[in-house]
């Protein structure tokens, strides 16, 4: 891959790791678009970073040749950040499960959205913990039964695009892991956008959530009218929590300045053409 | 006799400029070359509650604010009320106080009570009570030999940007005070016992330690900061705010401290040397990402100025509590290196020392400070800031050629290859892993690792500044302490050493991994032992038990709550009292 | 000779049915009152992976999982390959394993293997290779003396809700079965040495450490649980969020550890007795808030079950290393209790002990499990779940009568007030404060506070349970161990009694505040100490160091990662090799 | 207090201590309020727990007389919901800043308000850290100097009434702490509200925003139209991120299960009238 004049290939970018994850799982059809869209965009594997969290989601770094973090439950998004700020010229993608990114790391997807962090949040959503062997996430429907839920799920369950936008992300995508073709376009288009990109990408859990998943969430697939205005937070809104169908697509897109355009402007007029002052001339400061 | 040491005191409350009146006594003293020490203290209230400033004056270098102040000025006696056990008057003291307020106090031994019309002077001369700290100002250099023109000048310089009537009325303010100042000096002789004598030297330094070590974290390399406020470390974070632009680094105030030691992991992991900086309840936020930190080998600098715990505890006041979390906080075995600075130039050297020792260990490494040293201001000459920087070292192209992020080495070091090194793509994880980085949760594997991680630690057995010494050999009582009571413990020795009675100091800057053979060489060498510390609970007093022998009879344990300065005094009493032939210090093993 | 005391390990992937076989054999023989202790672990797969269930059946109680395995039955060997330092076949171990695996290896020493077309069997009797761990079973009970009559009714009744063709395919298969393992019993006499020989006696309940303590909380009179799901403690909220609103309790799955454990300080500041369970990485990000507990001395008890560290490390295996932190974890002065249970029995008692202690001493107690003991299953007589419960004293009318919620009593124990009891008001903080809960920043007050707070742990002085000793007095070693260790450590002390070696052990379950006296009692009456912990680096003895003098040269240390369990045979040989003329054990200060 | 036929005044719900806030901070208008609010619900002390996090405005609890938690940073919503779900009869007024209840204490406002839980959240917005003296909050506007962005601020503001929407927040109000008489009104109807009521009350910080932002804010203040639809996420979303306005009232307001209706609703069902069993009744599940 160092050669960049190469064309790029899927399978340039699969480590000989073998994935953990039940034969099934939707997460392999999310990690197939992410080779496939790290090829249309001829991604160079030294200067990409992947980042996730902890579950059977966060796994996938591992799977994908680039430099990779399958950090802490939750803090992906601080990470990324991190990275991307302290080298603004990688492409940084963030990973990782529903729980991981709504539950335990909800506070984070909000703050690197409204930040406008540069960079694609994959969120692989399954309604559910997988790795911990199936308790209820605030992505599942009320009244479910799960591990810790047996007389069913109490609580409502929560948009993920819907936050995203509240947040302040700046574009907002909603796939399926079924449709690769259709996830590796979203994903190409999060992975380019300029600034926060969260793609919810609906990716069953056939374990835990049984085997009717795939079929069911098929059903129910739609995709966005031609003439949907991605500019508008309204028009958005008409897509989320929806009952009986996921409407798949991108929902929301518009541009403003992301936190690194904001630093390097700030940098630039405070440096104001001056080379950086030595410790001596910082001491100076204190006489 | 006029002294070499001085130490006023000034109390108020809100609006009588308490804080910038000991500002100015501070700078002008600096600019002329004294050696200056100020502190400052608050009530409650968020403004406008009671406050306190206190400046200590030194022809010498000063080592901690004094046991007792020379001279108290008060502006009100119930606002004095929150600080009488912290600010002492000293047997000989002289107390300036407003003599509008009530309840004063009755002069005791030798001390000198001076009531002033200090508002009225005010008024007469500049037509408010605003001015009174300014008449205060004028009053006390002529009294105690200020730097009076220095100070007229600072003066000018703050004022010199309001508008003129305003400059006008600060300067007859402050003449009027110099004109009070100077008829007081025949009312009593023991005035001129307390008259600073000095002559100019070069001007030095004055800051905080805490803005020490953020000089240190841009001189070292670091580029990347990211931190959530908290008192009292959040002039880290300003400070950084204020110059990283400059430098091209990035400053990130993040949305809690989870995020800061998350962002600092990913800016390490990314190439760039990062820092976060933290109090108490910030770090035990951080405790789990203190553990990837170890685990993931990305290197990582934590700077915690402690304050009084537990919980939200006394976030403005001093304590040594933290030591145990920092030393042990986080599950599972986790290497890490805890560094102590003991005064404020410290905070610079313990911090570069702290970023080069995690650049060479890949690991987390902790500056523990404490509120006593990190707000405080202390005078240094510039010369003072010296210090090498080691920078991280990139993989070679051997090591490429077959990379293992993880490589079992005989250090236990592994080369360390960051996104944007063709060729080093690996995958880390929090999870146990193999040379590679790939999850693995076989024992064998695990114990291997572990080892690793660990053997790194030896790389510090030859760490150059690892421990203090202080005082003569072989003395009569040995004195074990850490960070910010060094101050007050070396003035001890000095007083100690007046008094006839050998006594030495053994000061581990290096807490983690623990200079134990210097400690035991130190024991044996002494009769007695005291071990001094701000923490209830002895924490320093159980960890040093857990790396050495103490010697069972002869270990005495000084250790309190924090919320009020180590003295001097204290120390002196106690060492009296173990070396009394009829002792009750609290002996630790009976 | 048959045997008293046999373990059946049974090794295989995913769709082998290894789980569901060892649950049934071990279901069936504590319904026959046979002793049994249950393990199993997994690969890295989430399903479909390579697995494993050993069983251990006994006539006598058993105290902890054997060190080899009496019968093996493999699979498939390269699922085998995972586990093999984990499951050691014995010298003279059976081992049964399908024939058309390949790479099996050779039989050592005395050895007998028997490979079996497994698949080949269940495909005649059954249609399908799916119930070759039914056939497995057959041969298992016919060769083994196992309770075959139990085992099928167990068999009729888990596939009994199925199709009527299934169920009777099942039963075929574990006749053929059967039938294979009867014709086995004649061809090699060493099978009759391993058939297991027991009398019926009363059933017996099976359970894992977690639900032990899941039961004690609702025994406790706990109403209140709120946990965040992690490896090895989910079972926990599971079992609770099964029975809690059967008894009219609350169960809360919360967005992460922080809000958990704050759920659980805001329900006991409400007046319900309330519980969190977490393992290391959510115990890390309790630290803050169990500070706030022990500040604001609100009762709550933490269950940790520990697992492989540090960071994400290795969620399913056990390991001893969250000792440090939970002890000390937390910046400030923290008091805290920790008690860690030593099998499974105890967890049901550490539990209720501590939900005792925590509403007694108004602060945090934690339960130090771990893996090994948290997820293993046992038997247990329903005698054994007998506890006195101690509940939260409300304030008499006296004392509302001038209520002071922090009053600091001889005791340091204040009456505690909750919502709902008029007259009780009170705004408390994790702010230093008064004795009315009053923020206060006073370091008189802090010390003062502070000595109330610690003064409270002296109430476990007399606490009944603080150590479980076994063995000789005046022993030629004592071993000094912690938690899931004590089980190997007291099967090795019998066998070195057998080889007439007076070892004894010393195993406190209340780990802080640390029953010191008891330990030096125990470390004067003993020749050699041995202390063993599963932490690579060596938690539980630097913490013994801190509370009492280890003497130097005849103090030794077994401390190693985890992810291994403990045996009695490292036990046993480290002992040896101490009492050997020629030691070389790791002897810790030389 | 305790007799509860007495008719409750705003004084009966002030402790002895002295506020510690600046002279014309804007929580002595929202803790002037919350006497009325009590005084008006005829609340009982000993029945009403006020819990907040660490902040200026988190010192509140200290000043009413009731049973009361000024807590940690950020976790007010944590502690109140232990209260609330520990003891259902009970009045829980949870309250903080804007940096204690969107920055380190977003998650939970997230999680409280998507489950429902029934209790009043009242967040005294100053667009500032005041208590650690004066930095950025997530609701300072882009571009503002503050102690920790001297340059200027790089990051946006959220409006904390669009994320309690998101959130799933069943009432969602603004008020204006000059305003005690709108704000006594509103805060009693968040109270009253069954569910989970987010009232976000622009408090000025006249120490660190500067003494001209009750000026600055009178002149934004709007009410909402008679007509608005407080039943439509749309019609809320309309006056979130204002730019020039300060529109006060309730935005949003709907009905639906709190999590101690289900909690009860679960229990009751699988109570099914039997008494609750023994711990010997218990362990016979393990046999
Ligand atoms: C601090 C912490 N708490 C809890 C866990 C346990 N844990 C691991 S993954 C996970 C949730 C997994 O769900 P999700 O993020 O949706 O990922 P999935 O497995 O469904 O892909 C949990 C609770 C942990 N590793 N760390
Ligand atoms: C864990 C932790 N981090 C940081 C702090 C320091 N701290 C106290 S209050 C506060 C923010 C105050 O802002 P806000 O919540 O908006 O309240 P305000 O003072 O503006 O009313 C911070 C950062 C702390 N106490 N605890
Ligand atoms: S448990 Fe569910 S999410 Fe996890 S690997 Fe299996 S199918 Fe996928
Ligand atoms: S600093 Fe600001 S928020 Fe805090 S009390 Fe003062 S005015 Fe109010
Ligand atoms: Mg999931
Ligand atoms: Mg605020």
């Amino acid at each position: 891959m160092s050669d960049s004049a190469a064309v790029s290939k899927p399978n340039d970018y699969k480590t000989d790791l073998k994935p953990v994850w039940c034969p099934g799982c939707g997460d392999f059809g999310v990690l197939n678009s992410l080779y496939r869209a790290f090829a249309d965009l001829e991604l160079e594997p030294h200067n990409s970073v992947v980042v996730s969290g902890i579950g059977c989601s966060s796994r996938l770094p591992g799977y994908v040749e680039s430099y990779g973090f399958n950090s802490l439950h939750g803090r992906a998004l601080p990470i990324a950040t991190g990275v991307k700020l302290a080298a603004p010229d990688l492409t940084v993608v963030a990973v990782g499960g529903d729980g991981d990114g709504i539950a335990i790391g909800g506070n984070h997807f909000l703050h690197a959205a409204r930040r406008n962090v540069d960079l694609a949040y994959i969120m692989m959503d399954n309604e559910i913990y997988g790795l911990t062997k199936g308790q209820a996430a605030p992505t599942t429907p009320t009244g479910d039964k799960t591990k810790s839920t047996i007389y069913g799920n109490p609580e409502p369950a929560v948009d993920p695009c819907e936050l995203a936008i509240a947040f302040g992300a700046t574009w907002v995508g909603r796939a399926f892991s079924g449709d690769v073709k259709g996830t590796t376009e979203l994903m190409t288009a999060a992975i380019k956008h300029h600034g926060f990109a969260f793609l919810n990408i609906i990716s069953p859990c056939v374990t835990w959530r049984g085997d009717d998943q795939h079929k069911e969430i098929r059903a129910k697939l739609r995709a966005l009218p031609a003439d949907h205005d991605r500019s508008s937070r309204a028009a958005a809104l008409a897509y989320t929590r929806e009952a009986d169908a996921v409407t798949c697509g991108v929902l929301y897109s518009v541009e403003r300045p992301t936190l690194v355009d904001e630093i390097f402007d700030i940098r630039w007029k405070v440096q104001n053409g001056a080379p950086p002052p030595t410790t001596r001339e910082i001491l100076q400061s204190f006489l | 006799m006029p002294t070499q040491d001085l130490t006023i005191a000034i109390v108020g409350s809100g609006g009588d400029g308490v804080i910038t009146a000991g500002e100015l006594v501070a700078q002008a003293a600096a600019r002329r070359g004294l050696h200056v020490m100020k502190t400052e203290a608050y009530g409650p209230q968020i403004r406008g509650g009671e406050s306190s400033c206190t400046v200590r004056l030194g022809v010498e270098p000063l080592l901690a604010p004094s046991d007792t102040v020379d001279v108290l000025v008060v502006f009100g006696w119930a606002d004095y009320q929150r600080f009488r056990s912290e600010i002492v008057p000293a047997r000989d003291a002289i107390v300036i106080y407003e003599s509008a307020s009530p309840a004063a106090p009755a002069a005791e031994a030798d001390q000198l009570f001076l009531p002033l019309p200090l508002e009225q002077l005010a008024r007469n001369a500049a037509g408010s009570t605003a001015s009174k700290n300014v008449v205060t100002l004028g009053i006390l250099c002529e009294m105690f030999g200020l730097p009076t023109e220095s100070i007229e000048a600072a003066l000018r310089h703050k004022f010199g940007r309001k508008k003129a009537a305003v400059l006008e009325n600060v300067v007859k303010a402050f003449e009027a005070g110099c004109r009070t100042g100077r008829e007081l000096m025949a009312t009593d002789e023991r005035i001129a016992a307390k008259r600073l004598a000095f002559s100019d030297a070069e001007p030095l330094l004055m800051m905080s330690g805490n803005e020490a070590a953020a000089v240190a974290a841009v001189h070292a390399g670091c580029r990347f900061f990211a931190g959530y406020p908290i008192t009292p470390s959040s002039e880290v974070l300003h400070f950084l705010g204020e110059w990283m632009p400059k430098v091209g680094g990035v400053v990130l105030q993040t949305e809690d401290e989870l995020a800061a030691i998350g962002a600092v992991v990913g800016a390490s992991f990314a190439g760039v040397k990062a820092l976060t900086s933290t109090s108490g309840p910030g770090l035990s936020l951080m405790s789990e990402m203190i553990t990837l930190s170890a685990m993931a080998e990305v290197p990582t600098v934590i700077i915690n100025v402690q304050r009084g715990g537990p919980s939200t505890g006394i976030p403005t006041k001093s304590e040594q509590s933290d030591l145990m979390h920092a030393l042990y906080g986080g599950h599972g075995d986790t290497p890490r290196v805890v560094i102590a600075p003991v005064d404020v130039a410290d905070c610079f050297h313990a911090t570069v020392d702290a970023f080069n020792i995690a650049e060479q260990l890949q690991m987390p490494v902790i500056v523990l400070s404490d509120q006593a040293i990190g707000q405080r201001k202390e005078t240094l000459p510039i010369g003072a800031f010296e210090h090498k920087v080691i920078d991280r070292r990139t993989p070679t192209a051997d090591e490429l050629a077959d990379y293992a992020r993880y490589r079992d080495t005989k250090s236990g070091i592994s080369p360390m290859a960051t996104p944007g090194i063709p060729g080093g793509t690996y995958q880390t994880n929090g999870l146990e892993h193999d040379e590679s980085g790939r999850p693995n949760s076989m024992h064998v594997v695990h114990e291997k690792m572990n080892a690793k991680r660990y053997r790194k630690l030896a790389e510090l057995d030859s760490f150059a500044d690892a421990v203090r010494r202080h005082g003569p050999k072989n003395a009569k009582i040995g004195i074990i302490c850490w960070g910010s009571s060094q101050g007050s413990v070396v003035d001890a020795l000095g007083r100690l050493a007046a008094k006839g009675i050998a006594a030495s100091a053994f000061v581990p800057r290096l807490l983690s991994p623990f200079p134990a053979a210097a400690a035991r060489e130190f024991i044996a060498s002494v009769e007695q032992i005291l071990v001094v510390e701000i923490s209830f609970s002895g924490q320093f007093h159980a960890y040093l038990r857990s790396c050495i022998d103490l010697p069972a009879g002869r270990t005495h344990l000084l250790s309190r709550s924090g919320a009020k300065n180590l003295t001097a005094i204290e120390v002196e009493q106690e060492v009296t009292r173990i070396l009394s032939p009829s002792r009750d210090s609290k002996e630790v093993y009976a």
